[in-house]
């Protein structure tokens, strides 16, 4: 790898870190503008004036916001994403097992998608204009617009409540082995599946026809090659960057975006526990979901980035 | 190609069949969504129907919805919802992105860097979270939905209007116009404008349809238009318990959904696209 | 002796943006003898390549081949299968592209490319055509032989890809190879070195061939015969002897007399000799700028020039020499880092946004490409009457009547005015371009290789047009190109630039020869409509080497 | 009176709970025990009722999992903070009371062996001996100390605070015997005891992630906001039950989603389901329904002490508005018993049987608009799907007023946060109350000047000394008396319209027998999991 690439890639790495310090820092004053004085809202009944003032002192609460933010930024960069206000709790211990849930579901999702989504999009591209390439655009269309809820609930009825295949709820923590793992997580991945893999399919194939028009294509066709080799040896090793690209978007949607599928199939993930912060006003507990899913964007975003300029052998 | 409409080709433009399907009932429902009040059977939170989930008939074309309401009724004024605050939000998106996008080519340099930093990281906060801490920071209103699906959506629409700018802002013309001595404004609207709107109004219509999805979704989370009002999503889902039966209550609406969402897409692929025919 | 390539009444077809089904190629009949190389010559826009194409079954998105055969050593491409035409492909008929920068998988290794013809026909093992790739190399004279394939495209110069292009057609030992405009991409003193290489080895190897280029003098030096194409049609037939000295069609007659336009010789304008631009010691470039205020990469050195009022000044070179940077530093598009600019004795700021109004308006630019330097979704009346309403404030009728005078200056029609760039020819479109500069009403017009993009009878066109305008408007220009013939038909003096410095300056009309070692093998690198020029030229190899980028 | 029907239906069983509650045993009864000196022991009377239990022998084995629908990662195990029915479910599988209400509404024994008073203000409790507490250590009087001390300490929040001011004292005499001394008389004292926040936990107690009770069911794992699984107590005291291995649950917060994990078989009991549900339930073999109607009811809010519910007329005016009849039929498919805007249910004895519900009359609710001035504003009504049908309510009234030129703008706020955010404080709202066992407890937490939640603001000197009045008076007639008439001041003058008492609807798995209606509220009074059992 060369000196040019490493410092592209260096570059690429600041500009993430630069972007998520500009997150944390609205994040933090997003959180902070919520209505209702923390210190009241945690004290309730025994919110006396008195009590109130020392709570707040207590928890630096009358400090200046910027004040507390740095206070809360330092303590986020030593790994401290500091106490629930609700339960008294660690909220990385509140986080910990819900993070490796969704991480689990967007790993076993994006093992299952990614590979069906290229596959689809790729041949399509490979047969563009058969009744094939057809059909997978019309069905991408008919699933793109529709509501999740709509496919989760339609897939709950036909798989757990009729067919009585799948169980309807999925529990992160029941598994003990493979069969049950695929179990448990058919009916969610199923749902997920359809939400991302359309958008990748679309993409995958965009991508995929704009390099089968390039002249080298064309020379490879005037080679005497057959089109799977056209697309798969030519087209293929070009068209990386943009589907690293949209791969890396549609999975992002797998870290925060699940709320739905999460609460329709009561998976403990952490979308649905910044919901529940949100509701009882646990402020660190939201700042610290709000920066996983940062994390989790930026963090694929920048891989994809990578991946693109490795890719490129014009910069190796 | 022999299927193109003819009334098109003499304005020098050819499009599909399928995209004139799609272009009708975008139509019907902007219609619909206009006259909405006109011509609805019955007020639309009044219970008119003993039974719920009422089948189709002959007085309840769309059969009633859990309460007993008449269904046709809450699906066209439902259109209202639908499609005016996901168009509210889609033009406010995209209005804003596009200007700042191209603000952001032409201007480039530090102006360019910040502003992309900032919008990548409002970008990095998944929507329908955010959506929720706003409805939980100043509540669910028409005005409050439209800024946020607005403002969630600005940043891709950046983007998008950016990444095109900065093509057109390389072109021959616009140093043409730049030596000529003309301003920005110059600039952004009259040479880079009318070069990407063709683009930008396919993309418009895409977010549309991810907004008219996304509003669903947060209708799904109880965020959404006030009752007795109800968008299409928040039909689905105050009717999904009908699913198992099949109940009108709850297909009605999906297809509407449907309908609106597919049309825009089959539109967005099948744009009318202009005879660039030099001998013609 | 049997011929090798029969086409018989070929029509190609193509449907327009509107449907309609227009005929492209319209019936022409074509032999090649084995071991000949027949050129086929024309304009953009005659199907000189789009009957290449049909050799190897092969007619690009929206054409189709409707009528007629194309029978190769007895297989007519026309009625194969496309497996069988696809075996045929590559083997029997190979194709080297016009670009090869483009048609080089940028993802993979030159030398996987080379052979891939051999894994996709199973032709040989894979060591065994490393091996035959690497005799090619030799062949074509491409340095490090051995180890050049183990490169990546865009890690060769355009002239090597293009012989490695030769090599990957080569590679399969076909009966016929078809070469699209291979050297239109390249500079004068790298096309001499591809041309010599694909020569050698195509009589070497008694290959047949087909050579589709614009350029007469190109194919002068490597075609046994040339056919003359226009609008899909045969125009004329013939040795390449017979057709350069013995043309019958009027169009190939034009075809010669655009090949070498009239020299601008000792035409005087303007008698009070003033100087008009002064540029000292210019500095421009890219990139992070030195402490001294200087760029990373100084693509313009210290470069001086002066442009008198009514003359012209050229300035040529090949690419890279920043003759382009030059003109865009002059102009102020990019600021120049150091020297001076005086025009009309005063001295002009670096950058266009710190330059009055009137000040740009005297002094206009003309970009190489009409397509990019003209705003597709605006008429033409829009374009050329935005001029007219920034720097003169004209409106309504006053500006209409304008316009239309701007289009009958640049003779072009006045029913033009409402259509929209590309519903023009390429021709059309260089001349609105140049009418916008003409709005402005300038003394100064920086013309950057305005020709260059244009065939041959279209741009000796332009060129008289500007000379026209020069007498009408006393205006003076500097003339930026590649091309020899046509900075010398147009201008009065002429700079040679080597590597962002001035080399040289040379004044045509002094029959001044140029006295600097590139000057010279610039000026001796240009084809000559000779069949024996190639053969005859002989070149310092010391010399070439040395300016040579290939 | 006990009631052998296998195929019951909602319909017998609303017929069969009438003629309970009309009938006179009870009522004898309950005379009979403030006759005789309030003197409860355990094994009281059995009182028949609407019951879908086989008489067959509950069988010992198996797993259930059942869903509630509301959990965060508030969910607590601590009794004294418990507020979702999530945690009642959890605290009454881990810990005891010393009381607790049966099927009947009967207050029987539970860890208290007797609660006796001669003068209802100084009482004695006998404890049973040998009950011991999960981690092995016997239940002695200090931890009966602690557990009802703890609601006085301002710090622990408890959530029944109110009520338990009225405890001065609660001291240890012997190990098994605590006596409780009251400010004021107060008869009820042994059904307070019964509310699931006066679980007695152990002595010191902080961490209460454990959930060390004395209950049937010792807890595995819990994490707020997910899940909590329990298992079987072997050492448990009682000698019938619990009959099932171990319990988990949790929520899941959409109604659809619940349902139909029911019918996949993912879980045996979906708790509290829609009425819209039910036409789904009913479809499907091998699941049943069980409907209790208790206390519990969605009402309307105004506060009086904001614009525009300061304006009694508005306040008025929106009594008549409310079309209790239609919320009845479409809104609660029948599933729900009129009200009169009292929140003592016509179970209870002392119902004000001559208050009657108010008609629906537009017009005159109009009169009163115009009189307060109202009409032409907006006035904003907050509802939610946390208060159970509260947003079809709202959207019912609201018809009702565009109907007369009175705009009522709906809001509908998400179920999340909507307890803590909007509850209690939007000066127009919908709350949802739970049945509470005694109308002393319902007054005291609802609306006495300084009642916890008092969700209108009521403020009447005069209500709050006819409280203090009645709770004190051994005479349960004269008691019934000053009841009435809090019950008319209540219904006059509050700002709360309790449209209509709710029935609730659990849906259960085919296979899960004994569970029985509970006057405490769905799911057994929450109870359910210590007498359920699975049948093969």
């Amino acid at each position: 790898m060369s000196a040019y690439v490493l410092n592209l890639i260096t570059v690429r790495l600041l500009i993430a870190a630069l972007t998520l310090l500009i997150v944390s820092f609205a994040v933090f004053f997003a959180t902070a503008m919520l209505p209702g004085d923390t210190a009241t809202i945690l004290l309730g009944q025994a919110a006396t004036p008195e009590a109130v003032a020392g709570l707040r002192n207590a928890m630096h609460l009358d400090q200046p916001a910027f004040l507390r933010f740095l206070h809360w930024l330092s303590g986020l960069m030593s790994g401290d994403l500091g106490t629930s206000y609700v339960n008294n709790v660690a909220v990385a211990d509140l986080i910990g097992g819900r993070f490796v849930n969704t991480m689990r579901l967007a790993g076993i999702t994006a093992l299952f998608s990614v590979p069906l989504a290229l596959t689809l999009g790729i041949t399509a591209a490979m047969f563009r204009g058969s009744l094939y390439d057809r059909l997978v655009t019309i069905l991408t269309i008919g699933v793109i617009s529709i509501p999740e809820f709509m496919v989760a609930t339609l897939a709950v009825l036909i798989f757990s409540v009729y067919l009585k295949w799948l169980p309807a709820l999925s529990f992160a923590n029941d598994v003990t082995s493979v069969w049950q793992l695929l179990k448990v997580y058919a009916m969610p991945v199923i749902s997920l599946t359809f939400v991302v893999a359309a958008q990748m399919i679309r993409m995958t194939r965009a991508a995929v026809i704009d390099t089968i028009n390039t002249p080298y294509v064309e020379t490879a066709l005037l080679k005497g090659a057959s089109r799977p080799r056209m697309v798969l040896r030519h087209a293929l090793p070009n068209a990386i960057g943009p589907i690293v690209n949209a791969v890396a978007l549609s999975l992002s949607y797998l870290v925060g975006g699940v709320i739905i599928v999460e609460t329709i199939f009561n998976y403990p993930g952490i979308a649905k526990l910044m919901v529940d912060g949100v509701a009882t006003r646990d402020l660190p507990l939201i700042q610290s979901c709000a920066m996983i899913f940062c994390v989790g964007y930026l963090s694929l975003i920048t891989l994809a980035d990578i991946i693109a300029i490795l890719a490129n052998p014009r910069l190796r | 190609m022999s299927s193109s409409i003819p009334l098109f080709q003499k304005f020098g433009y050819r499009f599909s069949w399928v995209g004139m399907i799609g272009l009708s009932i975008i139509l019907f429902w902007g219609i619909m969504a206009l006259i909405a009040p006109h011509i609805i059977p019955h007020p639309v939170g009044e219970i008119v129907d003993e039974d719920y989930f009422g089948a189709i008939s002959s007085r309840f074309w769309l059969g009633s919805d859990y309460l007993g309401r008449d269904m046709l009724s809450r699906i066209l004024m439902g259109a209202r919802y639908t499609v005016g605050i996901s168009l509210a939000a889609v033009s406010i998106a995209c209005f804003s992105g596009i200007v700042l996008g191209m603000t952001a080519a032409v201007v480039g340099g530090w102006f360019d860097a910040a502003l992309s930093r900032f919008l990548d990281a409002m970008n990095s906060i998944p929507g329908k979270l955010s959506g929720l801490v706003v409805v939980a920071a100043v509540g669910s209103s028409i005005n409050v939905l439209i800024v946020t699906l607005a403002v969630i959506y600005t940043p891709g629409a950046y983007r998008f209007a950016r990444a095109l700018a900065v093509n057109i802002h390389a072109m021959d013309y616009i140093t043409v116009a730049r030596t000529r001595g003309e301003g920005i404004l110059y600039i952004i609207g009259s040479e880079i404008l009318p070069n990407i709107t063709g683009p930008v109004l396919a993309d418009l219509g895409l977010r549309f349809v991810f907004i008219v999805l996304l509003l669903s979704g947060l209708s799904f989370l109880g965020l959404g238009v006030q009752p007795p009002y109800a968008d299409w999503g928040a039909l689905v889902h105050e009717n999904i318990g009908g699913l198992p039966f099949g109940a009108p209550a709850v297909i009605a609406p999906s297809l509407a959904i449907a309908s609106l969402t597919i049309s825009v897409n089959l539109l967005i692929d099948n744009l009318p696209q202009k005879i660039r025919d030099r001998s013609a | 002796m049997q011929n090798l390539v029969e086409i018989r009444d070929l029509k190609v077809e193509a449907t327009t943006d509107s449907g309609r089904r227009v005929e492209i190629i319209k019936g022409v009949n074509l032999d090649i003898a084995p071991g000949e190389i027949v050129a086929l010559i024309g304009e953009s826009g005659s199907g000189k390549t789009t009957i290449a194409l049909t050799l190897l079954g092969y007619a690009r998105a929206g054409c189709r081949i409707s009528g007629g055969n194309v029978r190769i050593a007895g297989k007519d491409m026309v009625t194969l299968s496309e497996r069988d035409r696809a075996a045929i492909r590559g083997t029997e008929v190979a194709y080297v592209p016009q670009s090869a920068a483009a048609a080089f998988n940028p993802a993979k290794r030159i030398i996987d490319q080379v052979i891939e013809v051999t894994r996709i026909h199973r032709l040989m093992p894979a060591h065994e055509a490393r091996q035959k790739a690497i005799g090619l190399f030799r062949a074509l004279s491409l340095p490090n032989p051995e180890t050049i394939g183990s490169r990546y495209p865009h890690q060769v110069s355009g002239g090597q890809l293009q012989r490695l292009s030769a090599a990957m057609a080569l590679i399969s030992d076909p009966k016929l190879v078809i070469f699209d405009e291979p050297t239109t991409a390249l500079d004068v003193t790298t096309q001499i070195e591809v041309l010599r290489a694909f020569k050698s080895v195509m009589k070497k190897g008694g290959i047949s061939g087909i050579y589709v280029s614009h350029d007469l003098a190109v194919v002068a030096q490597i075609a046994d015969r040339i056919v003359v194409l226009r609008n899909g049609e045969v125009q004329e037939i013939g040795t390449t002897a017979d057709i350069l000295t013995r043309a019958q069609h009027p169009y190939t007659r034009a075809l010669l007399a655009a090949f070498e336009p009239q020299p601008r010789g000792g035409e005087i304008l303007v008698k009070d000799r003033k100087v008009l631009l002064e540029v000292k010691d210019l500095v421009a470039g890219y990139g992070a700028k030195h402490r001294d205020g200087l760029p990373l990469i100084r693509a313009v050195d210290e470069v001086s020039l002066s442009v008198e009022k009514g003359r012209n000044l050229g300035i040529i070179g090949e690419s890279g020499c920043g003759k382009s940077t030059l003109a865009r530093a002059i102009a102020g598009i990019l600021p120049a880092s150091s020297g001076t600019i005086i025009f009309e004795n005063r001295e002009l700021p670096s950058a266009v946004r710190q330059r009055s109004r009137d000040q740009l308006r005297e002094m206009q630019i003309v970009f190489q490409y009409a397509d990019t330097a003209l705003n597709p979704e605006k008429s033409i009346e829009e374009i050329l009457g935005r001029p007219l309403t920034f720097y003169h404030g004209m409106r309504g009728k006053q500006r209409e009547a304008r316009v239309g005078q701007l289009l009958d200056m640049v003779h072009l029609p006045n029913s033009l005015r409402h259509r929209r760039p590309q519903e023009l020819s390429g021709g059309q479109k260089q001349r609105v371009n140049f009418a916008r500069a003409l709005a402005a009403e300038p003394k100064l017009i920086i013309c950057d290789e305005i020709t260059s993009a244009l065939d041959t009878v279209v741009a000796a066109a332009i060129i008289d047009l500007l000379k026209e305008l020069q007498r009408e408007l006393l205006l003076s220009y500097i003339f930026i190109s590649h091309d020899l013939s046509v900075v010398e038909a147009v201008c009065d003096e002429i700079v040679v630039m080597y590597g962002g410095r001035k080399v040289e300056e040379i004044t045509p009309a002094h029959l001044q020869a140029p006295q600097h070692p590139y000057s010279k093998l610039l000026f001796s690198s240009v084809p000559k409509l000779d069949p024996g020029w190639l053969d005859a030229l002989e070149l310092d190899p010391e010399l070439v080497r040395s300016y040579s980028k290939s | 009176m006990n009631d052998k029907t296998l195929n019951w239906t909602p319909s017998d069983d609303a017929m069969v709970e009438n003629a309970i509650r009309r009938g006179a045993t009870r009522r004898e009864l309950l005379q009979m025990l403030v006759a005789g000196g309030i003197a409860l022991t355990a094994g009281g009377t059995i009182l028949g009722r609407a019951t879908n239990a086989y008489a067959a022998t509950p069988k010992s084995g198996g797993q259930i999992k059942a869903a509630g629908w509301s959990s965060s990662t508030a969910d607590t195990l601590d009794p004294a903070k418990a507020s979702l029915s999530t945690d009642y479910v959890r605290c009454c599988a881990l810990y005891n009371r010393l009381s607790f209400l049966d099927k009947s509404g009967t207050t029987q024994m539970e860890l208290a062996e007797s609660i006796e008073s001669s003068d209802a203000k100084v009482w004695t409790v006998k404890l049973r001996s040998g009950v011991t507490f999960h981690d092995g250590k016997t239940l002695s009087s200090q931890d009966v100390v602690f557990s009802l001390m703890r609601h006085l300490n301002p710090d622990v929040g408890s959530k029944v605070n109110s009520i338990a001011k009225q405890i001065t004292s609660v001291k240890g005499v012997d190990p098994l015997t605590v006596e409780i001394t009251l400010a004021h008389p107060n008869a009820d004292l042994p059904t307070i005891l019964s509310m699931h926040h006066f679980m007695i936990v152990q002595d010191g107690t902080t961490d209460f992630s454990k959930g060390i009770g004395t209950g049937p069911f010792k807890l595995e794992s819990f994490e707020p906001g997910v899940k909590s699984i329990a298992v079987k107590n072997p050492n448990y005291f009682k000698p019938k039950g619990p009959y099932i291995d171990s319990f988990e649950y949790f929520a899941i917060s959409d109604d659809n989603a619940r349902v139909n994990a029911l019918l996949s078989g993912d879980i045996q009991l979906a708790a509290s389901i829609k009425p819209r549900s039910m036409k789904l339930v009913e479809s499907q073999p091998g699941f049943a329904l069980s409907q209790t109607t208790s206390g519990n009811y969605t009402n309307l809010n105004m506060r009086l002490d904001m614009e525009p519910g300061n304006k009694a007329d508005f306040v008025a005016g929106m009594k008549y508005l409310i079309n209790r009849e239609q919320i009845q039929k479409s809104v609660m498919r029948g599933l729900a018993e009129l009200a009169n805007d009292q929140p003592i249910s016509p179970a209870s004895i002392y119902y004000n049987a001559e208050l009657k519900p108010k008609a629906y009359d537009p017009e005159k609710a109009k009169f009163h608009f115009e009189k307060a001035g109202v009409i032409g504003q907006s006035i904003p009504v907050v509802a939610s799907d946390a208060a159970t049908a509260s947003v079809d309510m709202a959207t019912l009234v609201q018809q009702a007023g565009a109907e007369i030129g009175m705009k009522l703008d709906v809001q509908r706020v998400p179920s999340d946060g909507y307890w803590s955010n909007y509850w209690l404080k939007a000066p127009v709202h919908f709350g949802n109350i739970n049945p509470r066992p005694t109308p002393d407890i319902l007054f005291s937490l609802l609306y006495s000047s300084d009642a916890p939640w008092n969700e209108s603001q009521f403020k009447s000197k005069k209500f709050d000394g006819m409280l203090l009045e009645a709770r004190g008076l051994l005479d349960q007639a004269k008691r019934k008396a000053i009841y009435d008439e809090m019950q008319v001041m209540i219904s006059e003058e509050a700002g709360t319209v309790i449209p209509v008492f709710l029935s609730n609807v659990d849906a259960l798995s085919g296979n899960l027998k004994g569970l029985e209606a509970n006057p405490l509220g769905g799911q057994m009074g929450y109870a359910f999991a210590e007498y359920v059992w699975l049948d093969a």
